[in-house]
């Protein structure tokens, strides 16, 4: 019987099937094609159900109990700082995700034998969207989102116990050992050494662009166990260094804003425990890059994004002392919308992308979409936020951002002075985490074949 | 939240796919297009025969009560396939005036011959001034003893060549611009007074200037109340909109997909010009181009699905995305084909011009971002 | 004596030159860097005066003496097609050409010594807008642009004195034979054969995107004398060929917006006197890299885009039926503003490239920044020339664009509904004389070095 | 039509250049710029040795005479070499002021000093609630029993706290955005009343927040004609709108050069990154900015020596043109450099700042595109 008619009685439609034009040919290669690309909506499908943009009572509920949570638990000293663009401290992050944790929530994406949430790609979206909404601090990446899955995957029952409910209650502050100097986006060339003595390695190298490794008492690196090997990928293995062994320290790194954020990682003669290997010897590059697809599809940050729009929008909705409304001038808020309609795609190939994963797949090269465009956008809106910011984006005044610091004796209203520093600084987002330029290259390879 | 599509959905979708490759591939659409009628009568009937042309309309009516999820699947495959029957301007556009207005009188003696595919029709949606604006309605319609007597110019009216109802707003009353005082005619093509010059469009549809001189009708013509047809014309031409822009996300992506298939086969300087990175790259970008437009399409489906509110800025949205940034796709696609893609014997060249013909129709990617702006942020 | 004491002498300023900053080193690498840098400016110039943007005297007279020329000239029916977008046919242009060759003004860019102008480069910067500002047609350039230049360069006196003088009096008209199907940018690729039997060529093969072959009496040609080449761009020739000349046959090649404007060129056993080899055997390849040089200095069109900018904003500033002026629609307005300005800035850029020919210098690779940025130019303005048209854009009606068609039965007013068959057939700009990706292949090998 | 510059004019830029090659190398400019004071005076006093301080202005003056074109030499130089010297402030600004609207003594009070180095100086030509709009000025001055007596708030006063000169514009009648009105004071900056918040700006020069409270000063103080300072004003800050394009052109060469240079010896991959296409093509496109811009830089220039009318919309276009394509280069250039370019160690970084200021000074791309479109058509 032919689609078309199928197609008609499913839809009810009977009446003249006597002009249905005949013999239709079966379900070809095309409809096939057509599947594959609905596939990742069809995932997060109840059969019958068809497409709805509004939440459910099921995620309704969800978002208030979200929301009740944040009302209360979300510490307002925190907040006030948040808010007023005052950087802050190790013991603020970590005592925002030891809250989380209490909650059950420090886990988001963990499988729930580890104590991860076991949230649909909806719950994890909604909160996501209510965290940001309030300007709350995400949690710090490196361990929970970067080395976490990689033990819980690649490691043994030893290792999982050991570091996996530290680095979910944040008693432990992970940093990443990858890029080297000079290295830059060939990761594969680096060259710091494991070299076996007995039940131990001896690591010898540099690693950079360490962020916040001045916190950090562990680091995880990817070091070379073995440079007799065929293609420079292999003889990388995946290492956990506590960075209180003698021969590890960190020199600081100034970036262009002028803050320190990154750092180097120096290893001399370190001694490391053989039982930090996490897998086998050797295979550290494929975990490595298990990693960097995860963290691929955490980054493209449309929930941060969207609460920057719309704090965009209100403050620059109210006049500026007695001047007219930015939302008035018809560039700006032109700009504004353009940005707003790019991000609304964005939101939306995210939450494909989450389908996707939530029915199995790992988030294949589709996520390096994800980090272009989300980084794309991200920059966008810092410059959009200079723009906005007239002169008050020039003066360099980052010691007023203190909560001790006089309102009054600021220069510029709310946090303006900053907008620049984040412009400079964010222009870090197209370059690291694998450049932009890598992830073209990733997807022209892997998702158009060139 | 759903992102889901039934079975039904989902089959009809690949009905529509199926009917492009084994019934509509680029020959047969070509020669469809050099034909004389805008297209082939018996092409029409198979659609009418696969129950498309009913698709839109209530059960009650005869139709098969599809919606917004609907719309998107069936126009995105049209755009695949470069379709040029005149499913818009009468099942869209002048159907769409007739569901959300039309009586059970009017609707018997219009609407079941067109779901039937027995009537072609058209809506006359725009004026020589007016640009983009809807409301800008100079053509007048004098209510003298009895009758309702019409004058003035229609523009660019889609399959106003070959219909043989002609749906026509004219004033009533208030000045032009006022959204107040548009009243919605549904005249018969053949009434005395209307001269309508028809012609191909570049995108290879048909259309026509139509001219109304002292045109007289009985008040039955009527469609809905007298001075309130703006709401049903823009609802009309806003669900067009989201049409044409599920149709050129389907556009791009099929100028997209050859384009890489292309740069796969072409050989230059002894090697496919797809191993070229700066191509490579811009190919990445039209990728992610196509999905993004896939995405807001998604977004604007699902939110007219849902009713409610946002509707129209849903629609704005997609429809400015889909223009400017598709706009990039479909040069990009000519440019990596080379002087092939110039030629009027591939396909890509007619993609191409129907991809551009979209960027104007219903206002184009300036006048959609203005609106959004204008209309309130959700 | 240092060069900060000398610049304040050159200038007058004595005092004080006790405060003179004692022993600057003399004149180093960077200021011959700025030297040549400022290279192109110097050459225009008369010693001693400085940069004035207003025209001098003589350069007002010569301007007059083009205008007087064109409003005696130009004759008033090619005048009255040209501005209602009636194509002209090939006795039109070479009307109008022949009365440019009465005048003296046909070889622009020639050597006087065989008939050419001599104009200096801002003369030369007149003439093409003064023809640009009437809309008077440019020399069809395959002749007097590109084949003559190989000509008198590379050929020798019997063919000079035998083709020189019918291209200037365009009594015969010439196309050109480089493209070959399937060869695309990849000129040197080129198969269409020229095997030497006695003092003939015998050629064979086919070239393509033949521009207006079908009004051709002669094609200049890229053929293969010799495959026995290391380089693929060795063992090419230049070659004349009468297409009047048995086994030259001409087939049209349809473009997308539907006219036939080139062609497919076959060449089967074309018997060609050897006496037609332009310079040495196995040159051509050379030759034809000078002539695209030369074809692509001329190819910025800055002059006519003027126009099509100047005339753009006329037609626009009427209102449209009552309509408000699209130029009091910001958006349009800001467009147009912007391309007008990329124009100017594009006007400076061929001034300098002119200046630094008119030293002698030849066209260099700097020339395809004027290919690149002309097309691109071009086709901003065909793109905003459909945005204002609106729906007028899209009627498929090019019958109507004929003298004797009615001008009241016309859809659209003046040439709306050839603005997107012009933006359709215009996409070839940045496609044809070496593609734009082609161009930025040489800029990026013989001017940035990489 | 003349493109060329004198003898003299070449010499300028020649000493300019070697004077940033030899005494301005980007370690010296970093000192500079860490130091407490907003420049070594020693340094200002060098800039003055060489006449650069004495450019701008009248020969009976003291000055050399200079015009657009060695403004222009100046600055392209001066941005290639990334110079914090209060130039533009004390020279270009509060010079050009004193050049146009100031009498012989007050000139014998000022100009002197500022020529021969030993007075620096600043024009207050923002208010915080203006934005871009120079007219937008709330600050009033009362004449009261023959004093003018000083109220309001003046906005990232470009060296303002250094400065031993103020210019101050304030309203002595008409309301605010009257053009009308406004009044030019010369204020030495220790007058009782003014109270200056000074602070470094992102691109390591220094400005200040300046408050006027009850500031009393003689009418001698007033530069010009009173309620007509706004000709002066405007026509002050167009022509340092013209010098810090030129500095921001000088910029994005230097950009684009150091950034091709270092994809030659930046090693990726077994291969110099310069070997990849799509970077390749990337720098091509950032050349072509560089030669666009330079022209109409060169446009300008000699619009601006000409005289007559047309100067402002040049200054417009040249500075909506630096800033809008110009970001493009210096955005490549800090990707192209990777982690490098976004180090406080490289000069990249601290040509991105520099550039990213000048794009806000004196209105940005979309302020002066929009200035383009209201002047008169050339």
């Amino acid at each position: 019987m032919t689609g078309a008619v199928r197609v008609q009685r499913n839809i009810g439609y009977t009446a003249a099937t006597s002009r249905v034009k005949p013999n239709l040919p079966p379900v070809g290669s095309n409809s096939v094609k057509f599947r594959e690309e609905y596939a990742d909506r069809q995932t997060i499908l109840d059969q019958g159900s068809t497409m709805n943009v509004n939440f459910s009572d099921d995620e309704l509920t969800f978002r208030d109990e979200v929301r009740n949570f944040l009302q209360e638990k979300y510490p307002a000293d925190i907040r006030e700082k948040q808010d007023s663009a005052v950087a802050l401290g190790k013991d603020d992050m970590v005592r925002w995700q030891k809250i989380l944790y209490e909650q059950g929530w420090a886990g988001v994406n963990w499988p729930v034998e580890y104590g991860g949430t076991g949230w649909s790609a909806i719950q994890k979206y909604i909160f996501a969207n209510e965290i940001a909404a309030v300007n709350a601090p995400e949690m710090v990446p490196f361990g929970v989102k970067m080395v976490a899955p990689v033990i819980y995957t690649f490691g043994n029952e030893e290792q999982k116990a050991r570091f996996l409910p530290d680095i979910l209650m944040s008693n432990v502050w992970w940093c990443q050992g990858y890029s080297e100097p000079g290295a830059g986006s060939d990761l594969a060339s680096l060259k710091t050494r494991a070299d076996r003595r007995g039940d131990r390695y001896i690591v010898n190298g540099t690693k950079t662009w360490t962020t916040l490794g001045h916190f950090a008492d562990w680091i995880f690196c990817l070091v070379r166990t073995s440079s007799d090997v065929a293609r420079r990928q292999e003889g990388i293995s995946f290492l956990l260094v506590d960075m209180s062994t003698p021969g590890v320290s960190v020199q600081p790194i100034i970036t262009i804003e002028g803050e320190r954020e990154v750092n180097e990682v120096h290893f001399h003669d370190v001694a490391v425990p053989v039982d930090n290997l996490v897998g086998e010897e050797g295979k550290g590059w494929t975990y490595g890059k298990v990693l960097l697809q995860h963290e691929r599809a955490n980054i493209a940050g449309v929930a941060r994004s969207k609460y920057r729009m719309k704090h965009l929008r209100e403050k620059y909705a109210q006049s500026i002392d007695g001047g007219r409304s930015l939302l008035e001038d018809r560039n700006f808020a032109r700009k504004l919308a353009a940005i707003e309609i790019e991000l609304k795609a964005l939101e939306y190939t995210e939450l494909r992308t989450l389908a996707a994963v939530a029915v199995g797949k790992a988030p294949g090269p589709e996520s390096s979409i994800l980090k272009v465009k989300g980084s794309e956008i991200q920059q966008a809106i810092d410059a959009l936020t200079v723009d906005a910011a007239g002169y008050y984006a020039l003066p360099y005044v980052p010691q007023q951002y203190h909560l001790d610091f006089p309102a009054d004796e600021r220069i510029g209203s709310g946090a303006e002075t900053q907008s620049s520093l984040r412009y400079f600084n964010n222009r870090k987002a197209s370059i690291y985490g694998g450049s932009n330029e890598i992830q073209k290259n990733i997807i022209s390879k892997h998702v158009l074949g060139l | 939240m759903d992102f889901s599509v039934t079975e039904e959905q989902a089959m009809l979708a690949d009905a529509v796919a199926r009917f492009i490759d084994n019934d509509y591939d680029f020959e047969t659409r070509q020669k469809i297009a050099q034909g004389d009628a805008g297209s082939g009568k018996e092409m029409w009937q198979t659609l009418a025969g696969l129950g498309w042309t009913a698709l839109p309309f209530n059960e009650e009516d005869g139709g098969l009560g599809g919606g917004p999820v609907e719309l998107m699947l069936l126009m995105e495959q049209f755009g695949r396939g470069l379709v040029i029957e005149p499913y818009l301007p009468t099942v869209v556009l002048a159907g769409g005036i007739l569901r959300r207005a039309a009586d059970d009188s009017q609707k018997a003696r219009w609407l079941t011959a067109l779901i039937g595919g027995e009537l072609q029709a058209a809506l006359a949606f725009a004026e020589p001034q007016a640009r983009f604006d809807l409301a800008d309605i100079a053509t007048t319609a004098a209510s003298r003893n009895g009758l309702y007597v019409l004058n003035g110019r229609k523009a660019f009216v889609l399959n106003g060549g070959d219909a043989e109802l002609l749906i026509v707003p004219a004033r009533t009353s208030g000045g032009r611009r006022n959204r107040d005082g548009i009243t919605l005619f549904a005249l018969a093509a053949d009434t005395a007074g209307i001269a309508r010059k028809a012609y191909r469009t570049v995108d290879a549809h048909r259309a026509a200037e139509i001219v109304l001189t002292d045109v007289r009708v009985q008040p039955d013509a009527v469609l809905g109340q007298v001075g309130e047809g703006f709401g049903t014309l823009e609802a009309t031409v806003d669900e067009a909109t989201f049409a044409v822009s599920a149709e050129a996300t389907g556009i791009i992506r099929s100028m997209h997909d050859k384009t890489v298939e292309y740069s796969r086969n072409r050989v230059q300087f002894g090697v496919p010009i797809g191993s070229f990175q700066a191509l490579q790259h811009r190919m990445v970008d039209t990728l992610m181009v196509c999905e993004q437009c896939r995405s807001l399409l998604l977004w604007a489906t699902m939110v007219s699905a849902s009713g409610g509110t946002g509707v129209q800025r849903a629609i704005s949205a997609l429809k400015y995305q889909v223009g400017s940034s598709g706009r990039r796709v479909a040069q990009e696609a000519v440019q990596i084909h080379g002087g092939m893609g110039v030629t009027w014997e591939l396909d890509i060249a007619h993609f191409f011009k129907r991809f551009t013909a979209i960027e104007t129709l219903f206002g184009n990617s300036d006048f959609h971002l203005d609106r959004f702006v204008a209309l309130a942020g959700d």
